[in-house]
């Protein structure tokens, strides 16, 4: 068992624990708090699968922008202000059907041999370089598509959240 | 030889005028009574030509049945005919029906004027008389059974309308009403019959299936039909007969029909329709004959009809009831002929009958007319007021009676000879009650309307003897009931071109000889006597008293006569407590069970299970995505379980 | 002598008599009733040449036009879906029937005011769907027009009913619907088992189907159709669609709607699955017997004058499923007799007891009274009905059911001997309501009344005069009829059986 | 690598359209409003009859990742002709009662986009970002009414639950491509790789490997591909709003501004089943036996809860948006016959699924767009309100109950004729079970739409507003057009039946 | 490394708290976050395929995916994010089981 595994299961081990905080502890600011761990902790999992671009991509957009939306989203919506229950009258059941979906997961994940044609010793780090060329040949037509997402966001956050004058 | 192959225009001619009537009547010269008329006398006029044609074909050998007819449907090999036969039967039936009809058709044209003028619908009147004639003739010419029935049915839907003819009366619309369902009821028995002969044998043709029954039963090769289909087959027809001729049980509604006018139950009620059935029966007596069984039911009926009926006509006091029951008796007398196997006899009785007993209805009809009182209770002594009524009235009772010379008296001796011959004594006996009742409930109704003292003034003040139109047919017919008896002998017969007087003319099956018994006739006419005495000592005058006193001594018995042993009581009680009722059940069976449950209650059942559904979308969100995984782990676990497990 | 055009002239007619309608404004309702009789006239020519000219010798289809309309895509071989129209013996006289009974019904309906524009388009197109049915020869287009025939029922009983209407159209419409859907699955599984990738009816008659499906599938066309021809249990929807309806509705939707069952039973059932009938035809029989008597009985209980006629329908569409449950000759030929017969009686008595119902208001027999004085024409008339259902011979009634009972006696005596009984009742229920109503004193509280307008007595005579002439001369409708009727698989012939008896040949 | 720009000009004049409309909107803010609405439906118009003339009858590709073929032009057509009706239906109500003309009218233009690449794209990142593209911009349209919180509420639900399902669906592509290593569906293959290497190849080797097990492939594979189809199907399901996936339809279709739930309702559903359509056929088709019964329950469950839910609906958007459900259902039919075994088969239920998805689009903006005509008179959508509609505006009342029997599958309109057509393709194909459902579940559906005739013809019109009322020309001419169409597509459908069987014929080119 | 069905079961895991949390939570922002966490369980996924299977060079097809999986993700936090202020606005709640105007 090599050093990196070791590293691994800690590291997911800590992103599974920061999860559950995010959908479990009472307080929203703490929800907030271990939901950035567990994206940072997602980050270094990117980093063990030697794939450091996406690891970046990860800190930068989720680790930054995300959360720091959300926390304005929660400042906007006021929910420190009024403390209340944070959880909706079907916890349990959700809880029971969840268990459900993640036995059925892992019963498939187990169970399946995935495509694994080399060894997984030798698998060389991806390319930090590759991944530029392969958006702009390959994958052009999402690319573009996702800019046009981009902008309707955009477009239709702002439009939603300007306040009429009526208000 | 021409008309007896073409006798199919005797019908045709009234139903043409019955057309002209229905269309134009209402404005016609004196509402075009002359069309009906002038169809009837020329129906009546070719009579004879199609008689003396058969006489010549009957002389040139030819055994004297013609037939005629053209296809009316045809599916496959199946075919319905509307066929013409003339044999000696026909023929008889043929004079009867244009004689009867065209004296009533006169007498009518007097007896529909109130005080000479013409009460409403008479016009109608008229058109359905020719109707009825049209039919009537059809059903006597006809040739196969299913033609007959449809001209069975056309008689009795005339007799409707007729009975029916003065509907703004309640009591002329339930008559009218039971008259036709009554019948209706033989009719079903008619009906289903037919068509199971037809089903043994292929065939409506009379004569077909005649030969089929007989072939099965004398050559016992495979029996086309067999006796038990044969009899059922058969006593279903004689069920129609039954109806028509008001055979007990189905008599009730003939005295019932008498709310028709008089004309009309002169020639239906008493002349020809009600004897359709009797003529039916003869026709297809040699089925009767080879059905085991069957003739001795014929027999029975026509006994007990003729007891029952004339015991409750002793007790009746409207004119009318009485003869309609004398009438249904004496067609009970009739049955009994054709139940001894003697055809020509029973034909005879009907033909006197027809004669004696329409002039008795025509002539009640003027005293009615005339007095405008038909409750004999409330006549009487009219003899010297209307004389001429009277005389014919009590000639043909006294036929009826069987009085020698009188008409009556050949054919009922003959009945008697016939049962003699070929039935038991008992029998004899009860005939010769019967016959003792008809002599004694006739006498009792001339005495009490025409002799002692007038019960009611005003009545007899009103009664006049009846003007000539109406009284010219009473003669005619009177004088047919004086003479008609001796047709019955050779020697008259010769004299008149058909030798061995009539019975020998209607020879069907074979010929039969006028047996003349001197026991019997002096028998019969003891009883008729008898009879006569009995009603004297019982109701003339004074005397009664003793009717009265014997009322008083069996007051249950005299209650059970003057209501007719309970028929029309029954019959009630069976249609308000079993048949509506019954109706009223399946019509709740139908809202309740097959529409509330049955139809409605899926479609509730969905509405409710609607109204229960809407609450899984509960508006809220997590809900939603719950239902969501719940039905994505179900859909991975069935997964498991159909594809890899 | 294919003059196919004539059969889509039956079509285009209506069609486009409700088109034309459509386009004339509201405002002018005689112009709207004129285009109407127009149109019902031109029908009823048409159906007459139809009829006249049906060669039944040749026998068989005729007047055959076929236009494709879907073939050589996908599942559909050649003629997949094709507009093909086509009259047999058994046809021609209901296209005879659906000419008169609309054009009686447009001239019955015309004092209708309340948006009779709206009225005579959908009527219009109940009567194209029932053409069409009657001459489609493509199951496709067959149920195209099926379902055409019964929606704009719902609209015309919803807005110009009368009692407990919104009940009475639902009930109906959702029945007759629902019935579809067996009719539809077994065209489904016929079209799929039959393999050959079209639904010309022709070609699938010729198609040998193996006996478990087609004893399986029978029934979807047994009941689906039966229902619609009132097939007891489920005929409770007829009753009430009946006493709902407007008179003109209620005339076709009695007169001839429910042929549209029967001649369904025909078309798919005996001819396109012949193996199922042996399995099936008895149970319709039994069922059809039923309803004869039974109808008749609820019959006697009603005191609505509609729902008497309703019942006596049920009990009347009994006795042509009856006819077709004998499966010979006699007892099929009958059946059909009784389809046309009863359409024209039947709708002269809707006809009457609407010209009725518009004056007095009510339809309880027990108000009336001696009407006759008021009323003569609409007794007449109404009689003729009333005689003609109780068979009275001369009239139709007695031929089509004497071929019933026929028929019926050959295999099942007993049923026979009910369903002749049956008849009787009806000559009780029938008399008892002549008496009720018309005869019998008058009641002074219908001083008010007046006779039939010369509209409804120039419907009534349209009606009168096929039923007088059938039951006198039956001979052309039968001899149609028979030809296509001695065609049919299945059928027995029967009759003629002293053929084979030595003792009367000699 | 060189790309063929011209074979996607529609979509980006699309594209561009939108953006000008958008721009041109929040620059010239004095301009009435309803001016851009005409602007994009002319443009709309002119693209659609452009694309409509050059009709390129090609099996083609841009960058292997967008199909250009029949296919994909017929619901180019399709969705413009719907965006273009859409647009014409709404110009009026935006007036009345919308603000932000430029993005509403632009918003609708991209989820047109988003809906023609959904149905072009063969290759699943690609499907993914459209779907995405189409799904945001249907939320904000969804919540464009902003202050009306009915509108925020059904925005809010359908925003978070389709991020939910997206979630799932993206897992479940993981697991695909985790089975399959490609995302591609079928056929021509991206540049520098070496060929088959797409996921019809995969899994038909799969299935392949049952017989020869020489082929270097993975022993088992069945487990996570189950699952993935289980949440890809969920995913999809979610869009086309099958049971058990519908709950947000009703919400979200009541809660839109009126225009905007016929376009979900017509362009959303279509949209979700050409994707759906061209995913299963040229993609998972060899997996059909993995699938299938997964899709026959859903359609079972959409067909029975749809109807039954609708029967005891008052408001009539949300009458629609159950009927619509039941709809899916009838539509999901098409997607259960494929049939792994019989190219012809799959290509009938392809064809039949389209056409009845055609039949279903037209007849229901027709019934919206005459509901908007009344709701742009009275502002009410409830089905009591409708009452005495016939004597109001009679033609409306005409248009719309031709319109519910459509949809009910009655004689005479498209609604008969394609269900008739879905209903026998099942049956061919072996569902018998589900085509007697179907058809029994369209005899319930009658109900609820005669209670709303009912409701028009029957009663007299009651309340304060009870005069006749005119309709804008644009929205009548609307209607007619539509009306025709329904009509055409109900009296012979034949030409259309061609062209769509042309256009599935591209999908099975793959095998 | 890892073998790959480990990392595929953290994933799991991953996803099945985020599943929890959608069905659990009631405000609305932390079931956005929720599905956030899903997203970066795909994400994972996608990336540990192409990572364990063969990273098609020139092609990147997994990491490509979760690349522009998580771009959308962003987006779509910032649409919702939108949309949730302005429900607030209208009802003064960000709790998904408090805004049920519509049901049934």
């Amino acid at each position: 068992m090599s050093a990196t595994e070791v590293v691994f299961y800690i590291i997911a081990t800590f992103m599974i624990l920061s999860a559950l905080g995010t959908v479990l502890v009472g307080n929203i600011v703490y929800a907030a708090i271990a939901f950035a761990l567990a994206l940072s902790a997602v980050a270094a999992i990117y980093l063990i699968l030697t794939v450091e671009f996406l690891a970046l991509v990860q800190l930068l957009i989720y680790a930054g922008a995300v959360v720091i939306l959300i926390l304005f989203a929660l400042m906007l919506t006021r929910a420190r202000e009024r403390p209340q229950a944070l959880f909706g009258r079907t916890r349990s059941l959700g809880t029971i059907a969840a268990a459900g979906l993640l036995a059925a997961l892992i019963g498939a994940v187990v169970s399946t041999d995935w495509v694994e044609q080399i060894p997984r010793d030798d698998i060389e780090p991806v390319p930090f370089s590759g991944i530029g060329d392969a958006i702009f040949t390959v994958w052009i037509v999402p690319f573009i598509i996702i800019g046009i997402i981009l902008s309707v966001a955009l477009d239709g956050a702002i439009m939603l959240a300007t306040p009429e004058e009526e208000e | 030889m021409f008309w007896i192959d073409h006798a199919w225009i005797l019908p045709a001619i009234p139903a043409c005028a019955f057309g002209l009537l229905a269309l134009s009547g209402r404005f016609l010269p004196r509402q075009g009574d002359w069309l009906s008329i002038l169809a009837i006398g020329s129906a009546f006029v070719l009579f004879f030509f199609v008689l003396e044609s058969h006489l010549d074909s009957i002389n040139a050998g030819l055994g004297g049945i013609a037939t005629t007819g053209f296809d009316w449907l045809t599916v496959g090999d199946f075919t319905l005919r509307i066929g013409f036969t003339v044999d000696s039967l026909a023929i008889v039936m043929l004079g009867v029906v244009t004689l009867v009809s065209l004296m009533v058709n006169v007498y009518s044209t007097q007896y529909l004027r109130h005080h000479g003028k013409p009460e409403p619908r008479y016009w109608w009147y008229f058109g359905v008389l020719s109707l009825f004639a049209a039919a009537m003739l059809a059903l006597v010419l006809a040739d196969n059974l299913l033609f007959l029935y449809m001209a069975w049915e056309g008689v009795g839907i005339c007799s409707f309308l007729l009975i029916g003819f003065y509907y703004e009366r309640p009591s002329a619309v339930e008559a009218a009403k039971k008259a036709f369902v009554t019948t209706r009821l033989g009719d079903v028995g008619l009906l289903i019959g037919i068509i199971l002969f037809w089903r043994a044998t292929g065939t409506f043709q009379i004569s077909e299936i005649i030969e089929a029954a007989q072939a099965g039963r004398l050559n016992d090769q495979a029996q086309i039909i067999g006796d038990g289909y044969l009899t059922m087959a058969t006593l279903l027809i004689f069920l129609g007969a039954m109806g028509k001729s008001a055979q007990v049980p189905f008599h009730v509604w003939l005295p019932d029909a008498m709310e028709g006018p008089t004309p009309v139950s002169a020639l239906i009620h008493a002349a020809t329709m009600v004897v359709a059935g009797v003529y039916l029966v003869a026709r297809l007596l040699p089925l009767f004959a080879v059905a085991p069984g069957a003739l001795d039911v014929v027999l029975a009926v026509g006994l007990i009809t003729a007891l029952l009926a004339g015991v409750i006509a002793l007790t009746q006091t409207d004119i009318k009831r009485v003869l309609a029951y004398s009438t249904i008796s004496q067609l009970g007398f009739m049955f009994v002929a054709l139940g001894a196997g003697a055809v020509g006899v029973a034909m005879f009785h009907l033909l006197t009958h027809a004669a004696f007993k329409a002039t008795l209805f025509l002539g009640s009809g003027s005293v009615i007319h005339m007095t405008e009182e038909q409750d004999a209770q409330r006549l009487g002594g009219l003899w010297w007021r209307m004389p001429v009524t009277a005389t014919t009235f009590i000639i043909s009772s006294l036929a009826l009676a069987g009085i020698a010379p009188l008409s009556g008296f050949f054919s009922k001796d003959e009945i008697f000879a016939a049962v003699a011959r070929s039935e038991s004594d008992v029998v004899l006996i009860l005939l010769g009650v019967a016959a003792f009742l008809s002599a004694m409930y006739m006498a009792r109704l001339v005495i009490i309307t025409f002799f002692g003292a007038p019960k009611d003034l005003a009545v007899i003040r009103r009664a006049r003897e009846a003007p000539a139109t109406m009284l010219v047919p009473v003669i005619i017919l009177t004088l047919f009931t004086l003479f008609l008896g001796f047709f019955a002998l050779d020697q008259v017969g010769d004299a008149f071109g058909f030798p061995g007087g009539i019975n020998n003319f209607v020879y069907f099956p074979e010929p039969e000889d006028f047996a003349f018994s001197a026991t019997v006739a002096a028998a019969t006419g003891l009883v008729s006597l008898l009879g006569i005495f009995a009603a004297y000592w019982l109701f003339w005058g004074r005397n009664a008293r003793r009717a009265v006193a014997l009322r008083r001594l069996q007051p249950a018995m005299a209650a059970v006569l003057e209501n007719k042993f309970y028929f029309d009581e029954a019959y009630q009680w069976t249609i308000d407590k079993a048949i509506l009722p019954f109706g009223a059940l399946i019509a709740w069976f139908d809202r309740m069970i097959v529409n509330d449950t049955g139809v409605n209650g899926p479609a509730d059942a969905t509405r409710y299970s609607a109204f229960w559904l809407r609450y899984h979308v509960t508006g809220r969100l997590p809900d939603y995505a719950l239902l969501m995984i719940v039905g994505i782990a179900a859909a991975g676990a069935l997964g498991f379980l159909l594809r890899v497990g | 002598m294919d003059a196919g055009e004539a059969l889509l002239l039956l079509l285009l007619i209506p069609a486009g008599a409700a088109v034309a309608i459509m386009l004339v404004p509201q405002r002018y309702p005689t112009a709207i009733r004129l285009i109407a009789l127009a149109a019902g006239t031109a029908m009823l020519a048409n159906a007459i040449y139809v009829f006249a000219v049906y060669d039944y010798v040749d026998g068989g289809f005729q007047f055959d036009l076929q236009y494709v309309w879907i073939e050589n895509v996908g599942f559909l071989k050649e003629n997949g879906i094709s507009l093909h129209l086509g009259v047999d013996g058994i046809a021609a006289p209901l296209v005879l029937l659906n000419g008169i009974v609309a054009f009686a019904g447009v001239l019955i309906s015309w004092k209708i005011d309340y948006r009779n524009k709206d009225f005579f388009v959908l009527f219009m197109l109940l009567v194209t769907g029932v053409f069409g049915v009657y001459i489609s020869q493509d199951l496709f287009f067959w149920f195209f027009f099926y379902e055409l025939a019964v929606l704009p029922m719902y609209l015309l009983i919803l807005v110009w009913g009368s009692t407990n209407k919104e009940y009475g159209a639902m009930k109906l419409t959702m029945v007759l619907v629902g019935a579809s859907v067996l009719v539809f699955v077994g065209i489904f599984a016929v079209f799929v088992e039959s393999g050959t990738g079209t639904f010309d009816l022709p070609v699938l008659r010729a198609v040998e189907f193996d006996t478990g499906f087609a004893q399986t599938f029978f029934p979807f066309f047994m009941i689906g159709c039966g229902v619609l021809a009132g097939l007891w249990p489920f005929h409770t929807w007829s009753p009430d669609g009946h006493v709902a309806a407007p008179t003109a509705v209620s005339m076709l939707h009695a007169g001839v709607l429910m042929k549209l069952g029967a001649f369904g039973i025909i078309r798919l059932g005996i001819e396109v699955l012949p193996e199922g009938t042996d399995l099936w035809m008895p149970v319709l029989l039994v069922l059809g017997t039923i309803a004869a008597i039974y109808g008749a009985f609820s019959a006697l209980h009603q005191t609505d004058l509609k729902f008497v006629i309703g019942y006596s329908s049920v009990s009347h569409m009994g006795f042509v499923l009856m006819g077709l449950g004998t499966m010979n000759t006699i007892g099929v030929n009958g059946a059909v007799l009784q389809m046309f017969s009863h359409g024209v009686m039947t709708a002269l008595f809707f006809a009457m007891v609407g010209a009725l119902y518009d004056q007095a208001h009510t339809r309880d027999i027990t108000q009336f009274g001696g009407i006759i004085r008021k009323m003569p024409f609409f007794v007449i008339f109404f009689g003729l009905a009333g005689l003609a259902s109780l068979g009275l011979p001369g009239l139709s009634g007695f031929v089509a059911e004497f071929h019933v009972f026929v028929g019926t006696i050959d295999a099942f005596p007993l049923f026979a001997a009910i369903g002749v009984l049956s008849a009787a009742i009806t000559a009780v229920y029938i008399l008892r309501l002549l008496g009720r109503a018309a005869l019998g004193p008058f009641n002074t509280r219908w001083e008010g009344l007046h006779d039939l307008t010369r509209w409804e007595w120039a419907g009534g005579m349209a009606l009168v005069i096929p039923i007088v002439a059938m039951g006198v001369w039956p001979d052309p409708f039968v001899d149609r009829i028979a030809s296509a009727v001695l065609e049919l698989p299945g059928v027995e012939q029967i009759g003629g059986r002293l053929a084979d008896l030595p003792v009367i040949r000699g | 690598m060189d790309l063929e720009y011209e074979l996607i000009i529609p979509e980006l004049v699309l594209a561009g359209l939108g953006t000008l409309v958008v721009a041109l909107a929040l620059t010239f803010r004095a301009v009435r409003q309803e001016v851009w609405g005409y602007v994009s439906a002319a443009g709309l118009l002119l693209l659609l009859i452009l694309t409509a003339v050059f009709y390129i009858n090609e099996n083609d590709d841009f960058a292997n990742v967008l199909a250009v073929d029949n296919y994909t032009v017929l619901f180019r057509v399709f969705f413009l002709g719907i965006a273009f009706f859409t647009i014409i239906a709404s110009i009026q109500f935006a007036g009345d009662r919308l603000k932000n003309h430029g993005e509403f009218y632009g918003l609708i233009m991209f989820a047109t986009l988003g809906m023609i690449l959904l149905a072009s794209a063969r290759e699943l990142i690609t499907a993914y970002l459209a779907l995405e593209l189409m799904s945001f911009s249907l939320y904000i349209l969804v919540g464009f009414n902003k202050l009306n919180p009915f509108s925020n509420e059904g925005s809010l639900k359908y925003m978070l639950l389709g991020a939910f399902s997206s979630a799932l669906f993206l897992f479940g592509l993981s697991m695909l491509y985790g089975v399959t290593g490609t995302t591609t569906y079928s056929g021509i293959e991206p540049d520098g790789v070496e060929a088959g290497r797409n996921i019809a190849q995969q899994l038909g080797n799969f299935g392949a490997q049952v017989v020869d097990s020489t082929l270097p492939l993975p022993a088992d594979v069945r487990p996570g591909l189950i699952v993935g189809l289980v949440l890809i199907v969920a995913g999809i399901g979610f869009k086309v709003s099958a049971v058990p996936f519908h709950q947000w339809t009703p919400d979200a279709y009541q809660g839109a501004p009126l225009p905007i739930t016929a376009f979900l309702s017509a362009g959303g559903k279509a949209a979700a089943f050409a994707f759906f359509l061209r995913l299963f056929s040229e993609g998972l088709l060899p997996a059909a036996d993995e699938w299938a019964w997964m899709v026959a329950i859903m359609a079972a469950l959409s067909m029975i809860v749809g109807n039954v839910m609708a029967l005891r609906q008052v408001n009539l958007k949300r009458l629609l948006a159950y009927s619509s459900i039941a709809q899916g259902g009838y539509l999901l039919i098409g997607i259960v016959a494929l049939n792994a075994d019989s190219l012809r088969e799959s290509q009938d239920a392809a064809t039949a699924l389209v056409f009845h998805l055609v039949g279903y689009v037209a007849t229901n903006i027709v019934a919206f767009a005459a509901i908007i005509a009344f709701y742009n008179r009275t502002g009410r959508d409830d089905i009591p309100d409708l009452r005495g509609l016939a004597e109001r505006q009679p033609y409306l009342a005409l248009i719309l109950s031709m319109g519910l029997f459509s949809l009910a599958g009655m004689p005479l309109f498209a609604g008969f004729a394609t269900k008739f057509i879905i209903f026998q393709v099942a049956v061919n194909n072996g569902f018998l079970w589900l085509g007697a459902m179907g058809v029994t579940a369209s005899f319930v559906s009658l109900y609820y739409y005669l209670m709303v005739i009912k409701q028009m013809y029957l009663y007299q019109p009651e309340g304060d507003d009870v005069a006749r009322f005119r309709i804008p020309l644009p929205m009548m001419g609307a209607l007619t057009v539509l009306m025709a169409a329904v009509l055409l597509v109900g009296l012979y459908p034949a030409p259309l039946f061609n062209a769509i069987d042309h256009a599935t014929a591209m999908l099975f080119q793959g095998f | 490394m890892p073998p790959l069905e480990h990392v595929l079961v953290f994933n799991a895991i991953l996803f099945a708290i985020g599943v929890m949390g959608v069905l659990t939570r009631r405000n609305a922002v932390l079931i956005l976050m929720s599905v956030e966490l899903m997203l970066n369980a795909v994400s994972l996924n996608m990336v540990a395929f192409a990572v364990y299977g063969r990273v098609e060079f020139g092609n990147f097809t997994g990491i490509v995916f979760a690349l522009f999986i998580i771009v959308i993700a962003a987006a779509e936090v910032a649409l919702a994010l939108g949309i949730v202020v302005r429900t607030f606005r209208t009802r003064a709640t960000a709790n998904v089981d408090e805004v049920n105007l519509l049901k049934w």
